[in-house]
């Protein structure tokens, strides 16, 4: 069996969670709890041991042919348009599926744990494979068609994972959010399709390669700019990323895979996969850069105030999106991809421990009401350090590895603003997630207020999953902290959690080292070269500038984590009144209302534009169209109840009214006659 | 000459009686003056050499006819001065306006001399044999055999008409089976779906 | 001056007009009989006139056709009057009887 | 199976059907609905040998029957599948067994319900088979008839109104149709002196002037316009489905509609192909505006079953602009989402009903959390609803993506409005599922139950089947596409019209920049 | 004095009347004859169904002769014996037929008195109408509308217990006497402009001469026009039209609307087509003014009729504007199509009469209100009537579909160039009104039907209709013939288009 006969077997890995989720739907009530999590943890685990043959595979080729298309059948044959339901494996989607199955193996186990006690725990695991599967099938699709039936699976499993929680109002509210801004996002790449369609002919990959460079101007920056729309979408750039945040409704396993690790880099992807376009437009680029800057900065400052533990990550996943989105901007797609990488783990790991705690304080989110909880939870606390150290950008860690790179592109290309800007939002990124380590694992104990408290019976305690409580446990900006509701204290998790943690952390820490800032080091960005040949690579002047702009970095990584230290080293004083809030001011009020953009896109749709809608469902289509059809109707009545007047029931006057036509005959026979 | 006279006193007879049956204001006046203008136009027959119609217009028409209205009048008791007074907005204006306009139409189509066929040569009106009578009989009974045996038919209708209506119906008058509170029902009365319910939402 | 069929054909659209317009006029049912009667009349004088115009002996036969159903009319018109007063005495005028109407 | 009249009984045994039922007496409602539920079944198997024997290589007509109805207007009774009308007969087929077995809670006047089904099934297949236009035009005026008496008789509180509507609406846009094929009958007769009103013939035939080709393509467009509903004419639609019994709005949002849209696709088209091109641009203006405008006016709705209804709206908007597209793009995803709009909302329907069935009101506002006392009904729901607006690996997507993609290749700006619908179908759906399924159930809406098993058979087939077409649509389009480039291909003959070519977008040589 | 030599009669062409007159002369004796005797009654249906079958066997032996040695003219070339006078003969008696089989249990039922010379009135009457349907002389049309009229004017005042009946048959007599005077005056300008009063003679003169001044004539023929428009029920002349169809019994309803409009438009085709086809360009746009108004003013009148029978009369004015449309095409075809319609209109109308006949109120009242419910309470009679009436509105498969066919092809297919406007225009109007009257039919339909749940407080149902309804048997027949025609032409028409297609042949 060759390789390639082996890489023409890729498909098993999508079909693998597919297969969970059938047998899950179909089969979950009765498999009961904790095992249909085990079935889909295990499905996705083979799916990674596949996964990782089929990388072995690849790699058994000369890396210049490291590339195999399996078409498994003619989906849609339209006229001249041929799309076959095909898979694509080259470096790029090997990389993908690597980090899907892998990190997503881990984030089902911990869930395993953490959705314990959940009335659809079954089904949530479903809802978890299906999301791999279409995850497996966007990056693993060897035409825009097949990544755009994947793209919406995902899209639909965020929508039904962020509503998994649909009895609160908030939760299906928030679904129903990141599906319509992803739409918007479609609206892009469906039109992009079209228009590739128009110019090249087909929508395989390979003969996007060929021919992307051979069109007009305008139209590859059309398409370009469309498809960047689709990544907008779906990887809640400016001014699509409002979906994400609100997101975190949904469960914390959920915000760590699909929100923070897999999904919503999908755009990134995208960029990568469809990066001939862009190259060929140029325009393109550097729109995608200034919009993955400006995301950067705005998300990083909107991540400062935040109160609530994931929301913080939530913002801080848009900002360093907008990273990767700056680094496809600068063509540097081997450095947004190891960000993705190295992202994947820190927030993974992040977000798994923010799930431990929030687990840990009785579905609690407020940092406000939270401190000194390393003693209690210390697995979940060293996890957390590790990864936000990482985050912040401190060598060795990969996130340093990862940002650095990005920063230094951008001052290698000579585009110093966008340099500027980057530096800024990795100091903002410092400083916040010091600022949520701190308020959550140091400092004084918050929690303890209510400890003291008359306990409060609990009977439902053993069953506080089951009852979902109508109100939503994020907390927005401005919201009074709740009075701490903990009648005992915070526990460690059990090992299904610990454990996924653990993993990540220690990735998060590691991985940097698969692409070092050296020659012969850089072993991601070679194994990835064949799929971005011909893509300009920019590399320090210097060893000396590099270093420099290396040392730059690290400064700033460490100026913010030393401001949010000398704020919160020792907690809150009182709870109600966070420190920064009055340092800046109306500022804050800024950053915590995120820039007021949700406020005005909703006051927006419900004023004006729903009164319009209401206008026109009201009053246009059942007064004017409508009313114009009954009208004619009306006017038909009322001829006739005019005409029936007419019908008096005096036999004079029907004479009068045969006089009448005689008249008229007559008239007419004088006016035929000519007289 | 004597002709143009006759003619012009007949023609103002009928036009004035003729005006006097629509004015009087009690029937039987009416009926005498239909008679005038009954006789007044049998005179004019004559000038126009058709004497057998000249006298049965006398004799079934005045004869027969008016005397049945007569007749009618006085078994129903309505001779008497009724009121003239037009109930029904613009009834009469528009009555005189409509009927002076088709006249005037009429007039103007006819132009100055109405009859504009050829003369019929088979059955002119001196032609054949016999006198005017015989040369009536000879058409009625050639030419109209059929329309004339129909008329036999509609006579038996009118009698049998004239025998079933007028016949006593063996009910009181003013009493009706069905009329009880029929002019209620007439008026505000539960009707079916109106258009404008099912139209209207 | 000669006397030619234009005056009897125009005395008799006049006859005929007063006739129609009489009907049209009179609320007794009598009378506006009655203006039928000279409506017919009218027609008879126009039948006349015309035969003696198209020297055509049938334009007289045809008056008789007038006459019988001028009576055949008047009977039955007469006898639905008598019945009309049967049911409802006294003012049973052309107006009066207006139950069926709209 | 040669010789075996298998159209006319297609056509003919529903009918048979009805007036059997009329026999059954009236006391015995399980007989009449045995025998409703034979005789539709018949008929789909009759519709799945068809569908079995029906041959991919050829755009003529098939298993064409041919027998003289009437000599003194040269009618005949003419049957035949092409690619347009084999998959309305095969959806129809499938939704009238379906509609009947949804309907077995309805337990008054079942033997007159069966009655009027049956008849129903039987016309609206004589209007997809017939190839004679009189012929066609009979069933189409004889199908408001049982439609009429199902909605007056089985509807909901303002069905008397719905039923007059529906009637008198679209009996006005099919009284324009009658005269404009009789007009064009007699002008063919005239000029080649046969009386004919052979779809085939009159097609073949080029010798309308083009000024009356106008006035017969607004006649023929009266009535389908009216019927598919597009943009303006379409206000008897929410009436009419809210009042319809749930097999009727099935029928109607499936069936019904398609009605106009393939009259355009079969008739306007190849009888008028120049006044077709000329007024396409009206035609995909108005169906964009319905697109938009439906959306719009269905997220608005206060009742479940008229945001459906709107929704229909916008779908067939859709279709129209896919036809009107004429493109072989455009028309292949206009007959695709023939066959699928049916099986989502039907299925959307279905549920709405049983919904209905359970809490007797059909106002979004009265419902809530219906997902936690009904999980299995919800997921139907769920499922219909992202096959429906468009979600790809369902039939819906399919559909719309070719449609689109035909009218942008021709009419680029036109698509681009289009596309933006699919954002808005996201959010009237979802608001809709959101205000009904979502939440915690209170009062009436905890006590729901979960679905029959009756249920479960009545929905699953429609998803699963927009399932299979969505993941392989190969069968249909194989089956679809040689009529299309018939019709195509009729296009380029008689008009100077052009298809546009596959990739003439923007290369660099050639002008360099996008038209 | 010259001996007057009789025409040789021509036995064949008057055998019809003469049976029909004989049967009538016959109950007269009867009654006569034997004044208290109770079989009377039943001997005069007896005698008048036997003497309309004579009458159709002798019709039927025309048809054969004029099919072997065509048309020809008898008694002094008064009468026209041909396909259009053996068809619609057909018409008049198979309506003469089913109005006396509503009528035989009717009369008693409503209590109404004289019932032997009822049938032998209806039976005078049909001998108008067959005298009318070989009319070949003004004068015949003049006498056989009086023979035609003059028993209906008694006919409808007949229930003389109901004062609406008599009030019908008074505005009936009255518009009648006036509108036959002006069909008299025109007859005499015609006469006076052409020399002669014969349908083919006018025709020849006209062929033959050109008149340089046609004032006359052309007066003449509209008031013609006017004359016979009143029968026909043409807008304005139709005014009487929905009193008197309401106050009349409802057989006789039935039977004005179906047999007397065919012998109306028997005449008024004739007079056109036969004496001034030559002169088409003139009465063609009047024929198309009168449609247009008839469609129209007809169906949308119907619209807002609360009581039954009147809006069925405003929906036979409409039907009426349907047939003078085939005759304003003006063409064979036309022709055709009008007497396709005037049968299978026949059918349609004594159906939905009969339904009204049978579930009459006692006070003689129809209102639509009344039909509430009333699909529950007679499933089979609201079918029936439900059918009826969607054949009214020209819902295939039905024969009223069928019929609108015929007259929408007349006009689609246009002779001559310069009045296709006028066609097509009239297509126009005719389809749009097709859909109004779908409304007024629908209305009832949908009171039958739609609406039994908010039926009623015992009160209602005592008024209501349906409560005491006894379905005789010859009425049942009526309905079932009627129902089986009306069907089976939709289905298959080819039987009567032929017959119509060889009536106009052979003209």
């Amino acid at each position: 069996m060759s390789a390639r006969d082996l890489l023409d077997t890729v498909w098993i890995i999508p079909a693998l969670p597919l297969l969970g989720v059938v047998v899950l739907l179909f089969l979950g009530k009765r498999i009961g709890e904790p095992k249909a999590g085990w079935i889909a943890t295990t499905l996705l685990g083979l799916a990674f041991a596949w996964s990782v043959v089929m990388f072995a595979a690849l790699l058994s080729l000369p890396d210049n042919a490291r590339t195999n298309t399996v078409n498994l059948f003619t989906w849609l044959p339209a006229g001249a348009l041929k799309v076959s339901f095909g898979f694509l494996t080259d470096p790029l989607s090997i990389t993908w599926i690597l980090l899907v199955t892998g990190v997503g193996s881990l984030i089902h186990l911990y869930a395993i744990g953490y959705m314990h006690g959940d009335p659809r725990f079954s089904r949530f695991f479903a809802y978890l494979n299906l999301f791999a599967a279409s995850m497996l099938i966007l990056v693993l699709g060897s035409s825009f068609l097949v990544t755009f039936l994947g793209w919406e699976g995902v899209g639909l499993c965020s929508y039904l994972l962020i509503s998994h929680w649909f009895e609160r109002e908030r939760a299906a509210i928030a679904g129903k959010k990141a599906f319509v801004a992803n739409r918007v996002g479609d609206f892009g790449f469906m039109l992009a399709m079209f228009f590739i369609i128009g110019s090249v002919g087909s929508l395989d990959y390979a003969a996007m390669n060929l021919k992307a460079g051979g069109l007009a101007h305008t139209t590859v920056t059309a398409i370009a700019l469309l498809l960047f729309l689709g990544c907008v979408g779906k990887s809640a750039q400016i001014p699509l990323h409002v979906w994400l945040p609100d997101a975190m409704e949904g469960p914390t396993p959920v915000s760590a895979l699909i929100h923070a690790a897999t999904m919503v880099t999908a755009g990134v992807y995208l960029l990568c996969r469809a990066h001939p376009f862009f190259e060929a437009s140029g325009d393109a680029l550097t729109v995608v850069a200034w919009v993955g800057a400006a995301t950067a900065l705005l998300a990083g400052s909107v991540a400062l105030v935040q109160p609530d533990i994931k929301r913080v990550l939530a913002y801080s996943t848009v900002s360093q999106l907008g990273y990767m989105f700056l680094a496809c901007g600068l063509g540097a797609y081997q450095a947004a991809v190891f960000m993705v990488i190295a992202h994947a783990c820190y927030k993974g790991t992040l977000f798994l421990g923010a799930g431990s705690v929030i687990h840990g304080n009785k579905d609690n989110q407020d940092l406000r009401t939270m401190g000194g909880l390393r003693k209690f939870m210390p697995f979940t606390a060293f996890a957390f350090i590790l990864a936000w150290l990482a985050i912040s950008g401190i060598p060795p860690l990969s996130g340093f590895f990862a940002k650095d790179e990005i920063i230094s592109d951008a001052f290698y290309t000579s585009d110093y603003a966008l340099w500027i800007v980057a530096v800024a939002a990795a100091a903002l990124t410092a400083f916040y997630m010091t600022r949520e380590t701190l308020l959550t694992f140091f400092g004084n104990e918050r929690f303890r207020a209510a400890l003291g408290a008359d306990p409060v019976p609990d009977h439902h305690a053993e069953e506080h999953h089951h009852e979902i409580s109508p109100i939503s446990p994020t907390v927005d900006y401005g919201r009074p902290a709740p009075e701490p509701a903990l009648t005992e204290e915070p526990h460690e998790m059990p090992w299904t959690m610990v454990l996924p943690s653990l993993v990540l952390a220690m990735l998060a820490v590691a991985i940097g080292f698969v692409n070092l800032p050296f020659t012969n080091l850089e072993f991601l960005t070679e194994w990835l070269d064949p799929v971005f040949r011909g893509v300009t690579e920019h590399g320090p002047d210097s060893f000396v500038q590099g270093a420099s702009l290396d040392v730059v970095s690290v400064t700033i990584a460490l100026i913010g984590i030393g401001f949010a230290w000398t704020i919160y080293r020792r907690g809150l004083a009182d709870r109600r009144v966070d420190p920064l809030d009055q340092r800046l001011g109306p500022i804050a009020r800024l950053f915590g209302h995120a820039y007021y953009l949700d406020d005005g896109v909703s006051r927006a749709v419900s004023g004006p534009i729903r009164s319009a809608a209401e206008w026109l469902s009201s009053t246009f289509d059942l007064k004017i169209i409508d009313g114009a059809v009954n009208g004619i109707a009306r006017l038909f009545r009322t001829a006739a109840l005019s005409l029936r007047k007419v019908q008096t029931g005096l036999v004079r006057q029907y004479a009068l009214g045969i006089v009448l036509g005689v008249a008229l005959l007559l008239l007419y026979a004088l006016a035929r006659v000519g007289i | 000459m004597v002709e143009f006279v006759i003619f012009f006193l007949m023609a103002a007879v009928a036009l004035g009686a003729g005006l006097g049956v629509v004015l009087a204001r009690n029937p039987v006046h009416s009926a005498l003056l239909l008679v005038t203008v009954l006789i007044a136009i049998a005179v004019m027959f004559l000038l126009q050499d058709a004497q057998l119609v000249a006298a049965v217009q006398v004799i079934v028409y005045a004869g027969a006819i008016v005397v049945l209205f007569l007749f009618v009048i006085m078994l129903l008791g309505v001779d008497q001065i009724e009121s003239m007074r037009e109930t029904v907005r613009f009834q009469r204006p528009a009555a005189l306006a409509l009927g002076v306009i088709a006249l005037a139409e009429v007039l103007f189509l006819a132009g100055h001399h109405w009859a504009t066929g050829a003369k019929s040569a088979s059955s002119g009106l001196h032609a054949g044999a016999g006198g005017n009578i015989e040369r009536v009989a000879r058409s009625l009974f050639t030419d109209y055999l059929w329309p004339f045996e129909v008329t036999s038919v509609l006579l038996v209708v009118a009698v049998i008409g004239g025998v079933v209506l007028a016949r006593r119906s063996g009910l009181p008058p003013d009493v009706d089976l069905s009329e009880g509170g029929e002019e209620d029902v007439a008026r505000g009365e539960d009707t079916g779906p109106t258009a404008d319910e099912v139209t209207t939402p | 001056m000669k006397l030619t069929d234009t005056y009897f054909l125009t005395f008799g659209a006049l006859l005929f007009t007063i006739g129609a317009v009489g009907l049209l006029v009179r609320r007794n049912v009598l009378v506006m009989f009655m203006c039928v009667e000279l409506m017919l009349n009218a027609v008879n004088v126009t039948f006349v006139t015309f035969a003696k115009s198209l020297d055509d002996i049938r334009g007289q036969a045809i008056v008789f056709f007038v006459l019988v159903v001028a009576a055949a009319e008047v009977a039955v018109g007469l006898a639905i009057i008598v019945a009309i007063f049967r049911r409802r005495r006294g003012g049973a005028t052309a107006d009066d009887i207006d139950l069926l109407r709209g | 199976m040669s010789g075996f009249p298998i159209l006319t009984a297609i056509i003919v045994t529903p009918i048979i059907g009805s007036l059997i039922t009329l026999c059954v007496p009236a006391r015995r409602p399980d007989v009449a609905r045995a025998v409703g539920f034979v005789a539709t079944a018949a008929t789909l198997g009759f519709a799945a040998w068809l569908l079995w024997d029906f041959k991919t290589a050829t755009d003529t007509f098939q298993f064409v029957e041919e027998t003289r109805w009437f000599d003194a207007l040269g009618v005949g009774y003419i049957v035949g599948v092409d690619g347009f009308s084999i998959f309305m007969v095969a959806v129809t087929a499938l939704l009238f067994p379906i509609g009947l077995l949804a309907s077995t809670t309805l337990d008054h006047r079942v033997k007159a319900y069966t009655f009027w089904f049956l008849l129903l099934e039987g016309a609206i297949m004589g209007i997809f088979l017939s190839l004679d236009l009189i012929c066609f035009f009979v069933f189409w005026e004889a199908m408001l008839v049982p439609m009429y008496f199902l909605i007056a008789g089985w509807g909901s509180s303002r069905r008397v109104y719905a039923a007059m509507k529906f009637f008198i609406y679209t009996a006005a846009g099919s009284a324009f149709l009658l005269a404009s094929i009789l007009v064009l009958g007699f002008l063919h007769q005239s000029a080649t002196g046969v009386l004919t009103f052979d779809y085939r013939v009159l097609a073949s035939w080029n010798g309308l002037a083009s000024s009356t080709e106008k006035w017969l393509f607004l006649g023929f467009m009266a009535a389908f316009a009216i019927k598919a509903p597009l943009f303006p004419f379409h206000t008897w639609l929410p009436d009419v489905h809210t009042e319809a019994p749930t097999a009727g709005s099935v029928v109607l949002a499936g069936v019904i509609l398609k009605m106009g849209a393939y009259g355009f696709l079969r008739f306007s088209f190849e009888l008028f192909p120049q006044a077709s091109v000329y007024f396409s641009p009206l035609l995909l203006t108005l169906a964009v505006i319905g697109i938009i405008y439906g959306s719009i006016v269905a997220a608005m709705q206060k009742d479940a079953k008229r945001v459906i209804a709107f929704s229909s709206l916008a779908h067939m908007g859709f279709i129209l602009l896919g036809i009107f597209s004429i493109t072989i793009f455009g028309l292949d995803g206009a007959a695709v989402t023939m066959l699928s709009h049916p099986l989502t909302t039907g299925a959307l329907f279905l549920v709405i009903g049983m919904l209905y069935e359970r809490r007797h009101t059909r106002q979004i506002s009265d419902f809530g959390g219906i997902w936690k006392s009904a999980p299995v009904l919800t997921s139907f729901f769920l499922v219909a609803l992202f096959a429906g607006i468009g979600l790809p690996g369902f039939s819906g997507f399919i559909g719309e993506f070719l449609a689109l993609l035909g009218t942008f290749l021709a009419h680029r700006w036109w698509a681009v409005v289009a596309t933006a619908g699919v954002i808005l179908a996201a959010v009237y759906m979802l608001w809709m599922f959101q205000r009904v399924f979502t939440g915690v159930p209170d009062g009436e809406n905890a006590k729901v139950h979960d679905v029959s098993l009756r249920e479960i058979v009545v929905v699953v087939p429609l998803l699963a089947l927009s399932l299979f077409i969505g993941l392989y649509p190969k069968p249909v389009i194989d089956r679809v596409e040689p009529t299309v480039k018939r019709v195509i291909s009729n296009f380029e003959r008689k008009t100077n019209y052009e298809q546009p070519k596959f990739d003439r977008i923007g290369p660099r040589h050639g002008g360099g920049a996008t038209r | 004095m010259t001996k007057i030599v009789t025409p040789g009669i021509d036995w064949l062409a008057v055998a019809p009347v003469l049976a029909l007159v004989a049967a009538g002369l016959l109950i007269i004796m009867l009654r006569a004859l034997f004044r208290r005797a109770t079989w009377v009654y039943d001997a005069a249906i007896g005698s008048a169904v036997l003497g309309i079958a004579i009458s159709a066997v002798f019709l039927w032996r025309q048809w054969d002769s004029i099919r072997a040695d065509g048309p020809y003219l008898a008694l002094s070339k008064m009468m026209a014996i041909d396909g259009f006078a053996v068809f619609l003969g057909v018409v008049v008696l198979s309506a003469t037929l089913l109005t006396l089989m509503l009528s035989s249990e009717y009369l008693g039922r409503q209590g109404i008195r004289s019932r032997p010379e009822y049938v032998a009135l209806l039976l005078f009457s049909a001998t108008g109408m067959l005298v009318m349907t070989t009319a070949n002389d003004l004068i015949v049309v003049f006498v056989a509308l009086e023979t035609l009229s003059i028993p209906l004017y008694v006919l409808a005042a007949y229930d003389r217990n109901r004062m609406r009946s008599l009030e019908a048959g008074m505005k009936y007599f009255v518009l009648g006497a006036f509108s036959s005077a002006v069909l008299l005056y025109g007859i005499a300008l015609v006469y006076g402009a052409t020399g002669t009063t014969s349908l083919s003679g006018i025709a020849d003169f006209l062929t033959r001469v050109t008149l340089l001044e046609n004032g006359t004539l052309i007066a003449g023929l509209m008031l013609l026009l006017v004359g016979l428009g009143f029968k026909i029920a043409a807008v304005p002349f139709h005014m009487w039209t929905p009193d008197v169809y309401e106050g009349a019994p409802t057989p006789i309803t039935a039977f004005m609307a179906s047999a007397t409009k065919a012998a109306g438009f028997a005449a008024i085709l004739r007079v056109l087509l036969t004496a001034f086809a030559s002169y088409s360009t003139d009465w063609r746009p009047v024929i198309w003014a009168l449609a247009i108004l008839t469609l129209l003013v007809g169906s949308v009148v119907a619209l807002v009729q609360t009581d039954v029978k009147r809006m069925l009369a405003y929906s036979s004015i409409s039907h009426a504007g349907y047939i003078l449309i085939g005759l304003e095409a003006g063409t064979r075809q036309g022709l055709r199509a009008a007497l396709f319609y005037l049968l299978v209109y026949a059918f349609m109308v004594i159906g939905s009469f009969a339904v009204v006949a049978v579930v009459g109120r006692r006070d003689h009242r129809h209102l639509i209100s009344d039909y509430r419910g009333f699909a529950t309470r007679q499933p089979l009679l609201a079918a029936l009537l439900a059918f009826f009436l969607l054949a009214q509105a020209g819902i295939p498969p039905t024969g009223g579909f069928m019929a609108k066919l015929g007259v929408f092809s007349a006009v689609a297919n246009p002779v001559s160039g310069d009045q296709k406007g006028l066609s097509y225009s009239l297509l126009i109007v005719g389809v749009i009104a097709s859909v109004i009257s779908a409304f007024f039919y629908l209305r009832v339909v949908v009171t039958m039907y739609g609406s039994e749940a908010d039926v009623p407080d015992g009160e209602e149902v005592a008024r209501g209709t349906g409560s005491r309804i006894s379905l005789d048997v010859p009425t049942g027949l009526v309905l079932v013939v009627c129902a089986v025609l009306t069907l089976w032409v939709g289905i298959l028409p080819t039987l009567l288009l032929d017959f119509a297609r060889d009536a106009t042949l052979i003209f």
